[in-house]
C-alpha cells in the first residue's frame, strides 16, 4: 500500500464491463460520488448509439471540408486557366481560357482537396484524443464496454475509485499509473 | 435475448473467425501466388520488350490509334467502381446488408485503380516522356494542355484513387487496432502505425463515423465524375460514333454493371476460400443479383437509345460503324457481347430462384465482364477502322505483344488482390459487429 | 534580357516541325566532308547544280540541291522547255540510285562460272588491261548493247563502234518504236512529231499512256494542266479508248473500253463517218486512197468486232468535227499487238482527216537544227534487231558483248531465248552500276559514274516544240571507284593506238564534250569568251533556240489493208488476253532498287513493294476467284503465280500486270520481289516495226493455293465508293 | 533561326502574322501522277517503311492520292484525291493533345512539336482526314541512303506523330529571305515540295491574306469546296471539284 504521498504521477482506472450489465445506473453510481463526466471515457468494440455520458464532443470536420473544397477550387482554376494564360497557345479554335474546362478541372480538385482535408484532420482527432493514458484493452474487442476514469495524481483517490467500479459490477478493474515526466 | 448469444458474446468468434485469413496460409496460396507471379514476370517482359523495339509491337496502325490498352483502361476503372458503388451508394442508403461486402468491394477499386493508371503508360509511344503530362513548374514555362479531355482524366483519376484510398483506409482503423492487438511479429508494428492510436473511444469513434458521413457523398460524385469523363475522352472526339451525348451516363453505368459482376465473383471465391458461409449468405447473392439486374435493364436501355438514333439518323459516317457492328467485320463480337451482357443476364436473373443460386450468379459475373471487355474494344476500335475517308476503312486485332501485356496485367490485379487478401481483413470486422447488433435490436 | 532567354526556350520547347534541328543523331551530319574542293561550299547552305534527268528517255532539265557535298534533292529545271521546271516521280528518285546501298564500288572480275554471281574486287589497271586485251582479240567482233545515250556519249560509242567495226545496239523496251516507223510510213520522217496537247481542245487517245510514260510525260503533264484549266474560257474534252483504264484513261472525261487488237478498226469506224458525212476536206489523192481503206468494213461489223456502238463511233465522229482543235494520239495498248503500226497509221490518217497536221493544237514537226553535237540520237533497235543480233553471236560473227545500263535478260521475254548472246559470247564486259540480272553474268565489270557524278549531254530533237540540248554536269563528287564510261571508252581506245587515237583525241569525255560545244557557243557569234557562254550554258542547264520555224511535212499515207491481230495460243485454252503495263514508279524494272519507288503505290491498285494479277471483277466471280486469292497465270510459254486484285476498270476477257518486278537480282529492294510478266510472253511481233506484241499472248488463270495481302495503300482493300466525299461536294 | 525576330514572334499567340498559307487543289488538273508523294519523301525526310510495315498499313505518306471507284465496268470512273493535312483553323487535333505538341501557329499552320509529342495518338483519331502519320518504330535508312536526307528537317524517332508541315522549311527560308529585303513574301515565292514537283500545276500554294494571290482568286472559284465542310474544321486546303458531265 503506498502512502498517500505528494507524487506528480496521475493515475488512470480501467474498468471492464459486460455490455449486458453495464448500464446508465452504474455510470449515476460513480456520478453521484462526485467525479464529473469530463473525467470518464467509455471504451468499446463498436460505436454506441446512445452517449451515455454527456460531455460536448465538438468537432468542426464540416467546416474543414468546405474550407478544402474552396481551396481545391483555387487550384483548379489554377490548371486549367492560370497555366494556360501562363503561355498561351491556341489550338483548334479553343479559348485559351475555356470555361468548361476549368468548372471540370476545379470539380475534380474541389473533391480532392476536400476529402484529403477532411481525412487529415480526422486522422490527427483520432491519433491525438488518446493523451490523458486511456490504452485500449484486447479484451474490450472480444466483446465487453470500458470505463476508464481520470485520477489526478491523488493515489488514494485511484483505490476509492476502483473499489467503487467493482460494486458498480465490473468484472475487472485496473489502474494505470503515467509517469507525468514521460 | 438470453436464449441465442449476444453479438456480445460472439464477437470472440468473430474476431477469430475474419481474422484468420491473416494468421492462416495454406500451401495451394503460395502456388497461386507463384502461378501469378510467372504470369506477371510475363507480362513485364512483353512491356520491356515493347518500350525497346516500339509501340509498333501492337497491331494498331493509321487510322486505329487507339486498341486494346485503352480498351483494357475503360474496362479496370470501370471494375473500381464495384467498391465505391457497393460501399459509398449502399452506405448512404443504409442498406444494411451491404456489410460483409463492402471491404472487399474497396478492395477491388483499389487494385483495379493501380492497374487502371499502368495501361496509360503500355499505351505511351514514348512512355520514357510520361513526366510531360504532369503539371509542373518547367524550364520550358509549358504546362500540360488542361483543354485535352485527357487531362481531364488525369486529374480525375488522380482525385479518385487519392480518395479511394482515403475512403477504404479510414473503416479499416478499428480492424487495424484489432489486429495490432492479436498478430505478432514485424506486422504487429505495422498495424499499429496504421491503427493511429486507436482505443474505440466514444470520441474516436464519433469522428470516424462523422468523417465516413462526410467522405462518402463526395465519394460517390467522384466516382461519377470520374467515369463519366473516361466517357468524354471518347465523345469530346468528332470520330464518328463516338460523338455522342449519352457516352458519360453509359459508360457510368456500364462500369458499375462490371464493378457488379466482379464483386459477385470476388464475394463468391473468398467466401468459398476461406469459409465465410456465416457472413456472407445467400441473400447477399440475391441482393447482388438484383442489383446486376437493374444495371442490366438500365445499360440495355442505354445502348438501345443510342444506336436507335443512329439507325433511324441514317448518317453515312455512322451508319458505316453500326453496319460493321450488326452484320459487317465486328458482327460476331457484337452480338457475342450483347448476348453476354445483356440476354444471358436479363433471360437468368430475373428468376428469383436462379438469384439464389451463388455458383450461377458468379458465372453471371464472370459473362458479364467477358462481354463488358468485348463491349469495350468495340466501343474503340469499330469507330475509329470506319473514318469518314472510306478510302482509309480497315481492320484490327490485338496482337501478341498486346495479349501478354493484357494477361500479364490482369495476373498483377489478381496478385495484389491476393496479397491484400493477406493483410486486410476481408470482411469490415467491427461493421459486421455494428450490423448484428442492430440485427438483435431490431 | 531575361524576357528574351525565356522566349528562346520556349522556342526550343516548341521548334515547329521541320525546325533547323538535324534532328537524326547519325554521326554522319555531324562532319562535312569536302567532297568538292570547292571554296563556295558553307556548311548548311545549299547550292543548286543544273543538270539532265536521264531516268528516261525524255531529256527533262533538272536542279539539284547539294549541301555539304551531298545531293538531296532533285526538282525541275525552270527554264527547261521539256519540263518547265516540274519532274515526276522516277525523276526525283534519281537520287536513291546515287545513294543506293547496292551500287558496285569498283571493277569486278567474274569468279567460278559465269551466272554463278560471284566476283573479285580488282583495280582499274587490271580491269582496263584486261578488257583492251579482249578488244584485241575479238578484233571486228564485239558488240554493245545499251539503253539509248545521247549527245556526245552518242556520238563517241558510235565512232569507236564503227571503228572497231562492232555492232552498237541502242534498245529501250518502251522505246516507242511502233509509233516511229507509223509516223515515218506516214510523214516520211523518222522524228517524232510535237502533239501541241496545251493548245488542242478535244483529245481522243487509242490508249496512249502520255501521263504515265510515253514520249515524255511531264511534259505531257505540263500540257494536260493547260489543256484542262489553263484557258480562261475553254477546257479541253478528252476521251480515251483503251481496254484497259490505265491511269491516264482515269483522267479523261470518257473512258470507252474495247476489244484489245481493234483499236485500227475502231479508227476505220470514224474515219469512214467523216468521209459518209463528208466531215473532212482532203486532197483527191487522199480522198481516194482514203476511201478504199475507211470503207474496207461495214460500220455495225466494226461495231461488233471493237464492241464499241455504232452510235458511239458516230458520236466520236462528229465531236472531233465540231471542235476546233481536235487532236488524236495512238499508243500504249494500242501499240502493243501484232497490228500496232498499222493502227498507228490509222490514227495518222485520222489525223490527217481532222487537219491536225501541222496545226496548233495538233502535231508539229520543227526544222532540224544543228545541234552541238552534230548528230540526233542514233535510232533505235526494236526486238527483232536484237534477235538478228542474237543470230550473229550464235555463228560467232559476235563474240565480245558490252553491256551498258540495258537488262535485255529482264526486259525481254525468255521464250525470245536471248540468254543464247549470253552463252554464245566469249567475254562480257559491263559498265552498269548495279549487279542486274545480264550484268550479273558478265565477266568484267567497270562500273560507270553515276549521271549525277558525271559529265555528259542531251540532245532533245522530237516531241518538243523547240530542240533542247542540255548539259548535265557533276553536281556530286564520285562516291566510290568507279569511272565515266566514256572516260573508260577513251582510255581503251588511246590503248588500242592508231588509227582510234587520233578519231577521238580527248583524254575525257569532258574535253571532248566543250570541244563540241566550243563550236556550237562560238558559231552563235556573241562577244564574250568561249568560258562565259560555257558557264553561262551550265548555269541555265543547257542551250534551247527559239522560234525555230515548223517544217512543212508531206503526208505520204499509203491506201492501208486493216489486219486483225494475231494472238498466240489458241482461246479455247487460253481464253485470256494478257496485258503487261509498265508500272508508273518502276517503269520497265529499273526502277525497282528505289525503294521510293517500291513504296509508291500504283495509283489505281494502290498496290506497293510487289506484283500482282488484276481481273476484271465479273471475271474473277466466274472464275471463283475473290481479291488477295493467289493465282497462277499460265500461257504456251511460262507461268508466274500472284495475288489478285480485282480491277474494275478492265476487259473482262482480259487480264493485266505491272511490269518491273521479278529480278533475279538488281540489290536487296528489287531482288526475289514479285514476277516479271515477260515470263508469259511468246514471240509475237508487230512485222513492220519488228517491235514485240507484249498484248499478243493468250494465257489462262486459275486459283492456287494460299494467298497473301499484298501491301496496299488503300487499307480497306475493298474498292471503296465515294461516299461521304460527294456530299461535300463530289470530286 | 532562333535569333531571327519575325521567328520568335511565330510562337507568341498575341503577334499577329501578317500570313496565312493556303493550298488550293485542282482535282480537274491532277492527273494522279504521284510525283508530289516522292517530291514529299526526299523533301521532309519521310521513312521508308519497307514491304512488312507497309502491309501492317503503317507506310507513312504525308501526301498520298485517294483513289475512288464509281460504277461498273463499262462505265466506271477512278477518281483520285489527294489528301495531305488540311491544316484547319479550327483544328479537331490541336485541343485534344495533352502535352501541346500539337498547336496551331499565327500564320494558320497546323504545327506538330517532335521533341514535345510523347505519343498519345488521340490527335491521330481526332484528324477527320486522317492526315496523321504515326513512327511505329524507329526509323531506318540503309547506308548510304541517309546521306540524302534534308538537314533542315528533322528525322522523327519512334513513338511519334508526324505529318504534312506545308513545309515550313521552306516557309521560314522564304520569310527570312524576304524581310532580309525588309518586303513581304511574293506569290509563289513559296512552294512546298508537293507545288513545285506537280507537272499539272494541280497544286497551288499560297498567302490567304493577300487579296491578289492566286490561292485567293482560285478560292472564291464556283469550283471550291473544303473537304467534309459540314464539319466546321474550316480547312487550309480548298479543293476545286472535277469537272464532268
Amino acid at each position: 500500500m503506498p502512502k498517500n504521498t505528494e507524487t506528480t504521477d496521475r493515475h488512470v482506472v480501467l474498468g471492464l464491463f459486460n455490455p449486458a450489465t453495464f448500464l446508465p445506473p452504474v455510470l449515476e453510481h460513480i456520478r453521484s460520488q462526485g467525479i464529473p463526466d469530463l473525467l470518464m471515457e467509455i471504451l468499446s468494440p463498436l460505436p454506441l448509439e446512445t452517449s451515455l455520458l454527456n460531455k460536448p464532443v465538438r468537432i468542426p470536420l464540416h467546416r474543414l471540408t468546405i474550407i478544402g473544397g474552396i481551396v481545391g477550387i483555387g487550384v483548379g482554376i489554377f490548371f486549367a486557366a492560370g497555366t494556360a494564360l501562363l503561355f498561351p497557345l491556341v489550338t483548334g479554335g479553343k479559348p485559351i481560357v475555356s470555361i468548361p474546362v476549368v468548372g471540370i478541372i476545379s470539380y475534380e480538385t474541389m473533391m480532392l482537396m476536400a476529402i484529403v482535408v477532411t481525412f487529415l484532420a480526422t486522422a490527427i482527432k483520432i491519433a491525438f484524443v488518446q493523451q490523458s493514458g486511456l490504452r485500449n484493452d484486447p479484451r474490450i474487442d472480444e466483446g465487453s464496454v470500458g470505463l476508464s476514469i481520470q485520477v489526478g495524481n491523488d493515489t488514494a483517490k485511484a483505490h476509492t475509485i476502483s473499489q467503487l467500479l467493482q460494486e458498480a459490477g465490473a468484472f475487472e478493474v485496473e489502474i494505470r499509473t503515467i509517469a507525468s515526466d514521460s | 435475448m438470453t436464449d441465442r448469444p449476444t453479438v456480445w458474446e460472439e464477437m470472440p468468434k468473430i474476431n477469430r473467425d475474419l481474422l484468420s485469413p491473416l494468421q492462416t496460409t495454406t500451401w495451394t496460396y503460395y502456388l497461386w501466388v507463384g502461378v501469378l507471379s510467372c504470369f506477371v514476370a510475363a507480362g513485364a517482359g512483353a512491356w520491356t520488350y515493347q518500350i525497346q523495339t516500339g509501340i509498333g509491337q501492337t497491331d494498331l496502325h493509321h487510322p486505329i490509334f487507339w486498341g486494346s490498352y485503352i480498351a483494357s483502361f475503360v474496362f479496370w476503372i470501370g471494375v473500381s467502381h464495384s467498391g465505391t458503388f457497393i460501399s459509398g451508394v449502399l452506405r448512404l442508403t443504409n442498406a444494411e446488408w451491404r456489410r460483409p461486402v463492402t471491404r472487399m468491394a474497396e478492395l477491388m477499386t483499389v487494385v483495379a485503380l493501380l492497374v487502371t493508371t499502368l495501361f496509360v503508360f503500355y499505351h505511351l509511344g514514348r512512355v520514357w516522356r510520361f513526366y510531360y503530362l504532369i503539371p509542373y513548374p518547367n524550364q520550358r514555362e509549358l504546362w500540360p494542355n488542361f483543354r485535352s479531355p485527357l487531362m481531364w482524366d488525369a486529374t480525375a483519376i488522380f482525385t479518385y484513387a487519392t480518395a479511394s484510398t482515403i475512403y477504404i483506409y479510414l473503416p479499416l482503423i478499428p480492424d487495424f487496432a484489432l489486429a495490432r492487438d492479436r498478430i505478432q511479429g514485424w506486422r504487429k508494428t505495422v498495424y499499429g502505425w496504421l491503427a493511429i492510436g486507436w482505443h474505440g473511444s466514444q470520441a474516436q469513434w464519433r469522428t470516424l463515423e462523422m468523417a465516413i458521413r462526410i467522405i462518402t457523398p463526395l465519394i460517390v460524385m467522384v466516382m461519377i465524375s470520374v467515369h463519366s469523363i473516361v466517357g468524354f475522352d471518347f465523345s469530346m472526339a468528332l470520330v464518328p460514333a463516338w460523338h455522342s451525348t449519352i457516352f458519360a451516363p453509359y459508360f457510368v453505368v456500364g462500369a458499375v454493371h462490371s464493378g457488379l459482376g466482379m464483386v459477385v465473383i470476388g464475394l463468391y471465391t473468398l467466401r468459398r476460400v476461406y469459409r465465410l458461409h456465416e457472413y456472407v449468405r445467400t441473400e447477399h447473392f440475391e441482393k447482388l443479383g438484383k442489383l446486376l439486374l437493374v444495371t442490366t435493364l438500365l445499360l440495355a436501355y442505354m445502348y438501345f437509345a443510342e444506336q436507335l438514333t443512329v439507325w433511324y439518323g441514317q448518317v453515312p459516317d455512322h451508319m458505316a460503324v453500326q453496319n460493321s457492328l450488326l452484320y459487317g467485320a465486328y458482327a460476331v463480337p457484337f452480338w457475342f457481347m450483347v448476348s453476354c451482357i445483356y440476354i444471358i443476364p436479363l433471360v437468368t436473373l430475373v428468376w428469383p430462384r436462379f438469384r439464389q443460386w451463388p455458383v450461377g450468379l458468379m458465372m453471371i459475373g464472370l459473362i458479364i465482364n467477358l462481354g463488358m471487355y468485348i463491349e469495350r474494344m468495340l466501343i474503340i476500335v469499330p469507330p475509329l477502322a470506319r473514318p469518314r475517308l472510306s478510302f482509309q476503312w480497315d481492320e484490327y486485332f490485338p496482337s501478341l505483344i498486346e495479349f501478354a501485356i493484357l494477361v500479364g496485367t490482369l495476373a498483377l490485379a489478381l496478385l495484389l488482390y491476393s496479397l491484400a487478401v493477406k493483410f486486410v481483413p476481408v470482411i469490415s470486422i467491427w461493421e459486421e459487429k455494428l450490423g448484428k447488433k442492430h440485427a438483435q435490436e431490431h | 534580357m531575361n524576357l528574351y532567354r525565356r522566349t528562346l526556350l520556349k522556342i526550343l520547347g516548341l521548334t515547329a516541325a521541320g525546325s533547323s534541328l538535324p534532328g537524326c543523331e547519325r554521326e554522319v551530319h555531324n562532319l562535312v566532308p569536302y567532297l568538292l574542293p570547292d571554296d563556295n561550299i558553307v556548311p548548311g547552305v545549299a547550292n543548286w547544280y543544273t543538270s539532265t534527268c536521264q531516268e528516261c528517255e525524255a531529256g527533262c532539265g533538272t536542279i539539284v540541291r547539294v549541301m555539304e557535298g551531298r545531293a538531296k534533292k532533285i526538282e525541275g529545271n525552270p527554264k527547261h522547255p521539256v519540263n518547265e521546271g516540274k519532274l515526276c516521280a522516277r525523276g526525283q528518285a534519281a537520287l536513291q540510285g546515287l545513294y543506293n546501298p547496292d551500287r558496285l564500288q569498283g571493277p569486278l572480275r567474274r569468279e567460278g562460272k559465269r551466272g554463278q554471281g560471284q566476283f573479285r574486287p580488282i583495280t582499274w589497271e587490271e580491269g582496263l588491261a584486261e578488257w583492251v586485251e579482249q578488244l584485241r582479240t575479238h578484233a571486228g567482233k564485239s558488240a554493245m548493247i545499251t539503253r539509248p545515250v545521247s549527245g556526245t556519249l552518242a556520238s563517241l560509242l558510235t565512232t569507236l563502234m564503227d571503228s572497231l567495226s562492232g555492232r552498237l545496239v541502242m534498245y529501250e523496251s518502251t522505246g516507242e518504236q511502233t509509233l516511229r516507223t507509223a509516223n515515218h510510213l506516214s510523214f516520211g520522217t523518222h522524228d517524232l512529231p510535237y502533239y501541241d496537247l496545251a493548245n488542242a481542245d478535244y483529245l481522243l487517245s487509242f490508249g496512249a499512256p502520255f501521263l504515265e510514260h510515253w514520249l515524255s510525260p511531264v511534259s505531257f503533264g505540263v500540257a494536260y494542266g493547260k489543256f484542262r484549266q489553263g484557258r480562261p474560257l475553254v477546257r479541253g474534252r478528252f476521251i480515251q479508248v483503251e481496254p484497259r483504264l490505265s491511269l491516264t484513261a482515269s483522267n479523261a472525261d470518257q473512258w470507252i473500253p474495247l476489244r484489245p487488237g481493234t483499236e485500227g478498226l475502231l479508227a476505220i469506224g470514224i474515219g469512214q463517218v467523216l468521209l459518209r458525212d463528208g466531215l473532212t476536206e482532203l486532197s483527191s489523192f487522199h480522198r481516194t486512197s482514203f476511201h478504199q481503206t475507211f470503207s474496207a468494213f461495214s460500220l455495225e461489223d466494226i461495231s461488233t468486232k471493237t464492241e464499241v456502238s455504232e452510235e458511239m463511233i458516230t458520236q466520236l465522229a462528229h465531236e472531233l468535227t465540231s471542235a476546233n482543235a481536235p487532236l488524236i494520239l495512238g499508243g500504249g495498248p494500242a501499240a502493243a499487238q501484232t497490228n500496232g503500226t498499222t493502227t498507228l497509221i490509222l490514227i495518222n490518217a485520222l489525223n490527217v482527216m481532222i487537219g491536225a497536221i501541222g496545226r496548233r493544237g495538233g502535231l508539229q514537226w520543227m526544222e532540224p537544227q544543228i545541234s552541238p553535237v552534230d548528230l540526233a540520237r542514233p535510232g533505235l533497235a526494236s526486238e527483232l534487231t536484237l534477235m538478228d543480233l542474237a543470230g550473229e553471236f550464235e555463228q560467232g560473227s559476235r563474240t565480245l558483248l558490252h553491256l551498258y545500263r540495258a537488262d535485255p535478260l529482264f526486259t525481254l521475254p525468255p521464250s525470245l531465248k536471248f540468254e543464247r548472246v549470253f552463252d554464245h559470247a566469249q567475254f562480257i564486259v559491263s559498265f552498269s552500276s548495279f549487279l542486274d540480272d545480264s550484268t550479273s553474268m558478265a565477266d568484267l565489270i567497270l562500273p560507270d559514274h553515276d549521271p549525277l557524278e558525271s559529265w555528259g549531254d542531251v540532245v532533245q530533237q522530237d516531241t518538243i516544240p523547240v530542240p533542247a540540248w542540255s548539259v548535265s554536269q557533276p553536281v556530286v563528287r564520285a562516291l566510290y571507284d568507279t569511272r565515266p564510261i566514256g572516260d573508260v571508252w577513251l582510255d581503251a581506245a588511246h590503248r588500242l593506238g592508231e588509227p582510234l587515237r587520233e578519231r577521238v583525241p580527248w583524254n575525257t569525255l569532258h574535253d571532248m564534250l566543250k570541244s563540241r560545244w566550243q563550236t556550237v557557243l562560238t558559231k552563235h557569234d556573241s562577244p564574250q569568251s568561249f568560258e562565259t557562254r560555257w558557264r553561262e550554258t551550265l548555269q541555265e542547264g543547257g542551250l534551247w533556240p527559239s522560234n525555230i520555224p515548223m517544217r512543212q511535212t508531206n503526208t505520204v499515207i499509203p491506201s492501208i489493208t486493216y489486219k486483225p491481230p494475231e494472238f498466240l495460243g489458241n482461246s479455247s485454252e487460253y481464253p485470256l488476253y494478257c496485258y503487261p503495263y509498265p508500272s508508273l514508279g518502276l517503269h520497265d524494272g529499273r526502277g525497282a532498287n528505289r525503294p521510293w519507288l517500291q513504296e509508291l503505290p500504283d495509283p489505281l491498285t494502290t498496290g506497293m513493294w510487289g506484283s500482282w494479277i488484276e481481273l476484271n471483277p465479273t471475271t474473277a466471280k466466274a472464275l471463283g476467284i475473290h481479291p488477295g486469292d493467289r493465282v497462277r497465270v499460265t500461257s504456251g510459254y511460262g507461268s508466274i503465280e500472284a495475288s489478285v486484285m480485282v480491277f474494275p476498270g478492265l476487259h473482262p476477257d482480259m487480264i493485266a500486270i505491272p511490269m518491273g518486278q521479278g529480278h533475279r537480282a538488281y540489290g536487296r529492294y528489287a531482288k526475289g520481289r514479285g514476277v516479271n510478266p515477260m515470263v508469259l510472253l511468246g514471240p509475237s511481233f508487230d512485222g513492220q516495226s519488228g517491235s514485240l506484241a507484249t498484248g499478243g499472248t493468250r494465257v489462262r488463270v486459275e486459283r492456287i493455293k494460299g494467298g497473301s495481302r499484298l501491301p496496299m495503300l488503300e487499307e480497306s482493300g475493298k474498292n471503296p465508293v465515294i461516299g461521304r466525299i460527294q456530299e461535300t461536294g463530289g470530286l | 533561326m532562333s535569333q531571327d525576330p519575325q521567328a520568335t514572334e511565330e510562337y507568341s499567340k498575341t503577334a499577329a502574322s501578317p500570313y496565312k498559307w493556303e493550298m488550293v487543289v485542282d482535282l480537274d488538273r491532277c492527273s494522279g501522277c504521284e510525283a508530289c508523294v516522292v517530291a514529299c519523301h526526299a523533301e521532309n525526310n519521310i521513312r521508308i517503311s519497307g514491304e512488312e510495315e507497309a502491309a501492317e498499313g503503317r507506310a507513312i505518306n504525308w501526301i498520298r492520292i485517294e483513289r475512288y471507284w464509281e460504277g461498273d465496268y463499262p462505265n466506271v470512273k477512278a477518281k483520285f484525291l489527294p489528301v495531305m493535312c488540311q491544316h484547319c483553323d479550327d483544328a479537331p487535333c490541336e485541343p485534344v493533345c495533352p502535352v501541346y505538341a500539337s498547336y496551331h501557329t499565327p500564320e494558320g499552320l497546323n504545327a506538330q512539336v517532335y521533341n514535345r509529342c510523347i505519343g498519345v495518338r488521340y490527335c491521330g483519331n481526332n484528324c477527320p482526314y486522317v492526315a496523321r502519320q504515326f513512327n511505329w518504330f524507329d526509323p531506318h535508312w540503309d547506308e548510304p541512303l541517309a546521306e540524302q536526307l534534308n538537314p533542315d528537317v528533322s528525322v522523327r524517332s519512334g513513338g511519334v506523330m508526324e505529318k504534312c508541315t506545308f513545309c515550313v522549311q521552306r516557309i521560314r527560308s522564304g520569310k527570312e529571305a524576304a524581310h532580309k529585303e525588309g518586303r513581304r513574301v511574293r506569290d509563289g515565292e513559296i512552294t512546298p515540295a508537293c507545288v513545285q514537283s506537280c507537272p499539272t500545276s494541280a497544286l497551288i500554294f499560297g498567302d490567304r491574306n493577300d487579296p491578289d494571290s492566286r490561292v485567293s482568286h482560285l478560292k472564291k472559284s464556283r469550283r471550291g469546296f473544303h473537304l467534309m465542310e459540314s464539319l466546321g474544321t474550316h480547312p487550309a486546303v480548298t479543293y476545286l471539284r472535277r469537272l464532268s458531265e
